[in-house]
């Protein structure tokens, strides 16, 4: 039920956004509302239940908190990290000075969410590349430019860990 | 597929359906409509389906042909009920019926849904029959049994 | 905020061609989706964001209809940012499991993993 | 000139496509040509559509921009034959996954119990 | 009577069902005055396979049946055999290459 | 509100109803689907046959699709069909009558020929889907959906010949087929894309009013033949159909002999009545003739080397198409000329007669070889024997189908050959000499196959075979009788069916007329 | 104009990514090639103002067919018999 | 805004490295890069060209774009790793 709703009123918003300046109520017209309301009804009930993700992921989702850090997270300390990663590769592309290495940190993430949504950002932020993240959430990461073959989390992605453990745990 | 892909997954299986929706529903206003809207609902059965295996996306076979004859028999449906004046008739948009009996007013006007006749009911039929048939050709195709099984 | 706007594309643009041009400089799959992904995933981040600034200024300037155009454009720049990475990664797995090594690695701490079936 | 690069690459397409169905001795490779000849063929009917500098034909826009558009039939006409050629490759597709299980082989050369 | 026009003559199977129907007659009137050639039981009714004693089983099997005919016409039938190879990329040929040929009859003789 | 106004979509609109419900139906139980599939294809006969006596009474019939009025083709303001307009005249008329009969004689047969399988419900939809797809392709006056019906018709044909998934033969036969109707269908679309782009039109009857034979036309001319010989099997592209036939179940080849000669009437139309005169339609007689001849003479000398009893009958079936070619090639080759009315048309007449036919004789040909395979388990030809003591009726049933494919007297196709040999030896000697010849060895042919399947002595393997069961030969008797009542009242067939279909083809302008015509006349 | 040189481009694309679809031998990546030509030919459809045809296209030929070819191929072999 | 269909024209000529890279990857996963390159690449194209012609709707083929072409990527990513369906 729950998983529904939520499902639904993502979709709901998503329906709005995309309708964006379509009439007199508010920005929409009154059958985009109706319409909307609808669909998003119709896509809660396809789509509420995909295996293996439980209420407590829902109720992620639905937390306001948790979406606001992520916004801070993602045109602060995110993008600033992405700048200088492709600053990092655009060096590394002109003189081509790299030395590749496949390593394995445990950042100790228990959530599926916080993982991908760490896993995501290790992947666009300097030199390092998700390969897998098996059972237990450690990360096999291909780093461009080891400097330590068994380094701790934090010499690979920095803060990453502690904000997706914020955002998503 | 990893955990990463299956969360992905999980979080854009509902914007692609709703776009799909979205496709469809605006198929007499905007580019789009049955077919496409169809197609990218279906894409989204495809997503669940490699990222979770055939078995575990939870899509039925049988309620997907289900879906799918049932689209085809509303469009055929609608047609029939034309057979007043012709086969294929827009007997809605002629001020028959209760919805959908304006014509599309010149100019963008994205948010008109209530407009021209039969081909919104058209588009929603097609949109089923065409996610429907294409789910199932991909989902069939998946459960397949291969050759070392 | 033209010169705005040409400072964006110009970076966008500047930027996705480093990326094209990483997947032809690096000697490997993994260092190439390195380039790959990031370079164009920023480059494409800013012709996008160009759009956008596109849109709000004429938003500004009262044209009707470039509001959606910005609220569009940032749609398509949430499922870039969203579907990216996730495909480098996936292609990356998928390269490394189907048995191609990083060329030139110093260390492999994928070597002897165990595959586990999947649920 | 530019405005006949479409018709070109359409060709082109298709004469590929026909080049592996013709040649090449794998069912899969055989499906693919088929694949490529029926995007030679939309691009085909597309560009028949095509005018210089027009806009796309878009319902709303009509009474204004009428004599701009591009011409409406060719793309609904593509869209009926891109919905039609998956259909044609799926079925090939699954006759493909067929005959493998029965002949355990893809050569078109060993696919031939029925002869003569 | 209605009669189909076929051109030149004309076509009526009524009018040929009543003269088969007569000749059968004549001819059947006429059969009971003979003897019956054909004896059942006997080495008649066996199959004849080049004098040898037909093993147990042993029949004329379908190609057996204008073996003489195939056999005579050789060099005809290889060659149109082995045409009919069941390769698809071999059927498709032959379709492209008769495309090809209409294609050269029609744009080359016809201007 | 009339129903017999709305008959050209009906035909096309109920199979279409029907293939989608009968899934929906299907979960009521196997009676109510097979029942439900019969009732469908009863209607759809019933409202061909409606069609074809108001098309045979009073001249082509157009109907317009969403339009205010079903005869309004030209709305104010144009001056050319901008509608979906289905057109039907003689010839469409003569070929909905074949499709119905052969449809709904497979869907009884099929009752109990596929009993022993599961997933039928896909089945008769597939069934209900090609009959719709065969009644467009026919019905319809409109290039483009001309396309998509075909392409209906070839994925719904595929479907039922790969149907029987757990034999080899079955999946790369379907595969061959498959790749063919493909390739020839992306040509048919390459080709209303040519005239489109040259004429901005899809409408046929438009399209052949505008013609001007430049050298595009010529191209798209040539990819119509070539795609549309390819469907019907002429002799080079034939070679699918002896893969296909046997491969289908015996029902849905009955059915499929009816989806290759709408492949013919696909060829007739586009040479007679869209580009009919404008071309000198001489060159183009001669090629369908040669193709005619090639499949004559290729298909009986196939025939006759054949162990595969329904392999052994497609190949004569080739032969036969070659028949209906070499018909309808000579009144090609002299279209416009003063011999069109010495013997064009009624070589016309001849090859159109032939269609008929043929769709009756070699539906009961395979039939009654379906019914040997059903009961016997192998249609090898040298493992068969001695059947005719249990299945009796069978084998008068082959015996008719036989005399009547090989064209002995009293039979339907004595009556329709004759007349094509009459009028093709005035047009060439050698041509009609060749089709004697072929007509006696198919005679031979025929002679060797009952010898080997039912002749001889009971064989022990066949000890305990049955006659068919009694949907099957229900079947099989109508078409039976057809063949025989064909045979004996020719005339009455070619005056009412054949001589209105033939003249469709050589008057042109009627076609055109009926669509661009009055405009606003209800027919 | 503009859209002329992006079209000059992306017709290139298509045509290199179609020849490189019949030469690999390697049908994996004959169908990654054939996911090229689509994406490419959606963008072609795109700049030839028919964006409904670009989005089925897209759903369709880029996406779907894709996913279709691969499972074939999973259900069968990858590689292109030598001869 | 030409300077819009200038970048475009840029982002184009870039596929063509993607396209060589496509041709010349010695192993199947890196023509995938080059395919998944030549994806970003187009989703960024299509909102260039959208925002040239000042159509919304063509914004929204880019949507359906970048949803959709990933969707071809793990498929084909899925099929190198060689697990089960």
């Amino acid at each position: 039920m729950l998983r529904s709703l939520t499902t639904g009123l993502g979709a709901l918003v998503i329906y709005l956004i995309l309708t964006m300046e379509s009439g007199s109520l508010g920005l929409w017209s009154l059958e985009e509302l109706i319409v909307g309301a609808v669909l998003a009804l119709g896509v809660g009930l396809i789509a509420g239940r995909v295996l293996g993700k439980g209420e407590a992921d829902y109720k992620k989702l639905l937390n306001p908190r948790r979406w606001a850090l992520f916004l801070v997270y993602l045109v602060g300390p995110f993008f600033f990290a992405m700048f200088r990663a492709n600053l990092d590769v655009a060096y590394r592309v002109i003189t081509g000075r790299i030395k590749p290495g496949i390593i394995k940190i445990s950042p100790g993430l228990k959530s599926d969410l916080a993982a991908s949504l760490l896993g995501n950002s290790i992947t666009l932020t300097p030199g390092t590349l998700t390969v897998d993240i098996d059972k237990e959430n450690n990360f096999y990461i291909h780093w461009i430019n080891v400097r330590n073959p068994q380094p701790s989390p934090e010499e690979v992605c920095g803060r990453f860990p502690r904000w997706a453990r914020r955002i998503a745990e | 597929m990893s955990k990463l892909v299956r969360t992905i997954g999980w979080l854009l299986y509902a914007p692609i359906l709703i776009f799909g929706f979205y496709v469809i529903m605006h198929g007499h206003l905007t580019p789009g409509g049955g077919f496409q809207g169809g197609a990218v609902v279906a894409s989204g059965f495809a997503l669940l389906i490699v990222a979770y295996g055939a078995k575990g996306a939870g899509l039925k076979e049988r309620l997907l042909s289900v879906v799918e004859s049932g689209g085809a028999l509303i469009f055929v449906g609608l047609a029939f009920l034309g057979l007043g004046a012709t086969f294929f008739y827009n007997f809605l948009a002629a001020g028959g019926g209760v919805v959908f009996n304006e014509l599309v007013p010149p100019g963008p006007n994205p948010g008109d849904l209530n407009t021209a006749g039969t081909l919104p009911l058209m588009n929603w039929a097609v949109g089923l029959k065409v996610l429907a048939g294409l789910g199932s050709i991909v989902l069939l195709l998946a459960l397949f049994p291969s050759e070392e099984e | 905020m033209v010169i705005f706007i040409y400072v964006l594309l110009g970076i966008g643009v500047l930027f996705n061609g480093l990326g094209s041009f990483a997947l032809l400089r690096f000697p490997d799959v993994f260092t190439r989706l390195h380039g790959a992904t990031k370079c164009t995933t920023f480059g494409s981040i800013f012709t996008i964001l160009a759009t956008v600034a596109y849109g709000f200024w004429g938003v500004a300037r009262g044209i009707q209809g470039d509001l959606t155009l910005a609220i569009h454009a940032l749609l398509a720049l949430i499922a870039l940012l969203l579907t990216n990475p996730t495909g480098a990664h996936a292609i990356a797995r998928g390269a490394r499991r189907s048995g191609v090594l990083p060329k030139r690695a110093v260390v492999d701490a994928y070597e002897g993993y165990k595959f586990e079936e999947e649920e | 000139m530019i405005a006949n690069f479409p018709y070109v690459t359409a060709i082109l397409l298709m004469i590929f496509g026909l080049y592996a169905a013709l040649f090449r001795r794998n069912l899969i490779k055989i499906a693919i040509g088929i694949t490529l000849m029926e995007s030679g063929v939309n691009l085909f009917l597309v560009s028949l559509g095509y005018r210089r500098g027009g806009i796309a034909p878009i319902y709303t826009l009509a009474p204004e921009a009428a004599e701009r558009m591009v011409l409406p039939t060719p793309q609904a006409l593509t869209l009926t034959s891109i919905v039609i050629g998956l259909a044609t490759t799926a079925v090939l597709l699954a006759l493909i996954v067929v005959i493998y299980r029965h002949y355990g082989t893809l050569d078109a050369d060993k696919v031939n119990k029925l002869r003569g | 009577m209605e009669v189909l026009k076929t051109g030149s003559g004309f076509w009526s199977a009524l009018i040929w069902v009543a003269i088969a129907l007569g000749a059968f007659l004549i001819i059947w009137l006429f059969s009971r005055a003979f003897e019956r050639g054909y004896k059942r039981g006997t080495d008649q009714a066996d199959p004849f396979l080049s004098g040898n004693p037909p093993s147990p089983g042993q029949r004329v099997t379908a190609s057996d049946i204008y073996w003489g005919f195939v056999e005579a016409l050789k060099g005809y039938y290889r060659p149109l055999v082995r045409a009919h190879s069941g390769v698809v990329n071999d059927y498709l040929a032959w379709a492209i290459l008769v495309g090809a040929i209409v294609f050269v009859l029609l744009g080359g003789f016809m201007r | 509100m009339d129903i017999l106004a709305h008959v050209p979509i009906l035909v096309v609109g109920i199979p279409l109803l029907g293939a989608f419900a009968t899934p929906l139906i299907a979960r009521a139980g196997a009676r109510a689907r097979n029942w439900f599939a019969i009732f469908i294809l009863l209607l759809t006969t019933a409202l061909a046959i409606a069609l074809a006596v108001s098309v045979f009474q009073a001249g082509p019939r157009v109907y317009v699709l969403g339009g205010q009025s079903f005869g309004f083709t030209l709305p104010s303001g144009y001056f050319f069909p901008i509608r979906i307009i289905l057109e039907a005249d003689g010839l469409s008329a003569f070929f909905v009558l074949i499709i119905a009969v052969t449809t709904l004689l497979g869907a009884i047969y099929s009752t109990a020929f596929m009993r022993a399988h599961s997933g039928l419900e896909k089945y008769y939809a597939l069934l209900l889907l090609l009959a719709a797809g065969m009644f467009g392709m026919v019905v319809t006056g409109d290039a483009f959906n001309f396309f998509v019906f075909l392409e209906i018709t070839s994925i719904a044909a595929t479907g039922l010949v790969a149907f029987r998934t757990g034999r080899a033969e079955s999946g790369e036969a379907a595969f061959k087929m498959m790749v063919l109707y493909n390739i020839g269908g992306l040509l048919v679309l390459l080709a209303v894309a040519i005239l489109y782009g040259q004429y901005g039109a899809l409408n046929f009857a438009y399209l052949a009013k505008l013609i001007e034979y430049s050298l595009l036309d010529v191209v798209a001319l040539a990819l119509f033949v070539l795609a549309l010989a390819l469907k019907a099997g002429a002799v080079p592209m034939h070679m699918w159909v002896p893969d296909a036939y046997p491969a289908a179940p015996a029902p849905v080849t009955m059915v499929m002999v009816a989806n290759t000669q709408i492949g013919l009437y696909g060829l007739y139309r586009i040479c007679f009545s869209l580009y009919g005169l404008k071309l000198t339609p001489a060159l183009v007689g001669w090629i369908v003739i040669i193709l005619g001849i090639l499949s004559i003479f290729i298909g009986v000398s196939m025939a006759v080397i054949q162990r595969d009893l329904k392999r052994l009958i497609a190949y004569s079936g080739i032969a036969q198409i070659g028949y209906m070619l070499l018909g309808v090639g000579v009144g090609l080759a002299v279209l416009g000329t003063p011999a069109l009315d010495s013997y064009g048309l009624m070589a016309m007449k001849g090859g159109i007669f032939h269609i008929v036919n043929h769709a009756l004789y070699e539906g009961l040909l395979f039939l009654a070889a379906g019914a040997v395979s059903y009961r016997a388990g192998t249609r090898n030809l040298d493992q068969l024997g001695g059947l005719a003591h249990n299945m009796r009726w069978t084998a008068f049933f082959f015996i008719i189908g036989g005399a009547a494919i090989a064209g002995l007297p009293p039979f339907n196709g004595f009556a329709s050959k004759l007349i094509i040999y009459e009028s093709v030896f005035k047009f060439n000697p050698i041509l009609a000499v060749i089709a004697l010849l072929a007509s006696i060895i198919t005679l031979a042919i025929y002679a060797r196959a009952f010898q080997s399947v039912f002749v001889g002595p009971k064989l022990p393997a066949y000890k305990d075979v049955r006659e068919a069961p009694p949907s099957m030969m229900f079947a099989m008797a109508i078409l039976a009788a057809l063949v025989v009542l064909f045979g004996l009242f020719p005339d009455l067939v070619v005056r009412y069916l054949v001589s209105p279909a033939a003249q469709a083809l050589v008057n042109r302008a009627q076609y055109i007329e009926a669509i661009l015509g009055a405009g606003l006349g209800v027919r | 104009m503009m859209d002329a040189v992006v079209q000059v481009v992306l017709l290139v694309v298509i045509l290199g990514a179609g020849f490189l679809a019949i030469r690999f031998k390697d049908l994996l990546s004959s169908v990654v090639a054939l996911a090229a030509v689509s994406l490419a030919l959606s963008l072609e459809f795109y700049v030839l103002q028919a964006p409904d045809v670009a989005i089925a296209e897209a759903g369709i030929g880029a996406g779907l067919t894709t996913a279709v070819f691969v499972l074939a191929l999973r259900k069968t072999r990858r590689k292109e018999e030598e001869r | 805004m030409s300077a819009f269909a200038i970048a475009a024209i840029f982002l184009g000529f870039y596929m063509l490295f993607c396209l060589i890279r496509v041709a010349a990857g010695p192993t199947v996963p890196d023509r995938v890069v080059g395919v998944d390159t030549i994806n970003t690449l187009v989703v960024a194209l299509m909102v260039l060209l959208g925002t040239f012609y000042k159509e919304v709707i063509f914004i929204d083929v880019a949507i359906v774009y970048a949803l959709l072409s990933y969707i071809a990527t793990l498929y084909i990513a899925k099929y190198l790793e060689g697990s089960p369906w």
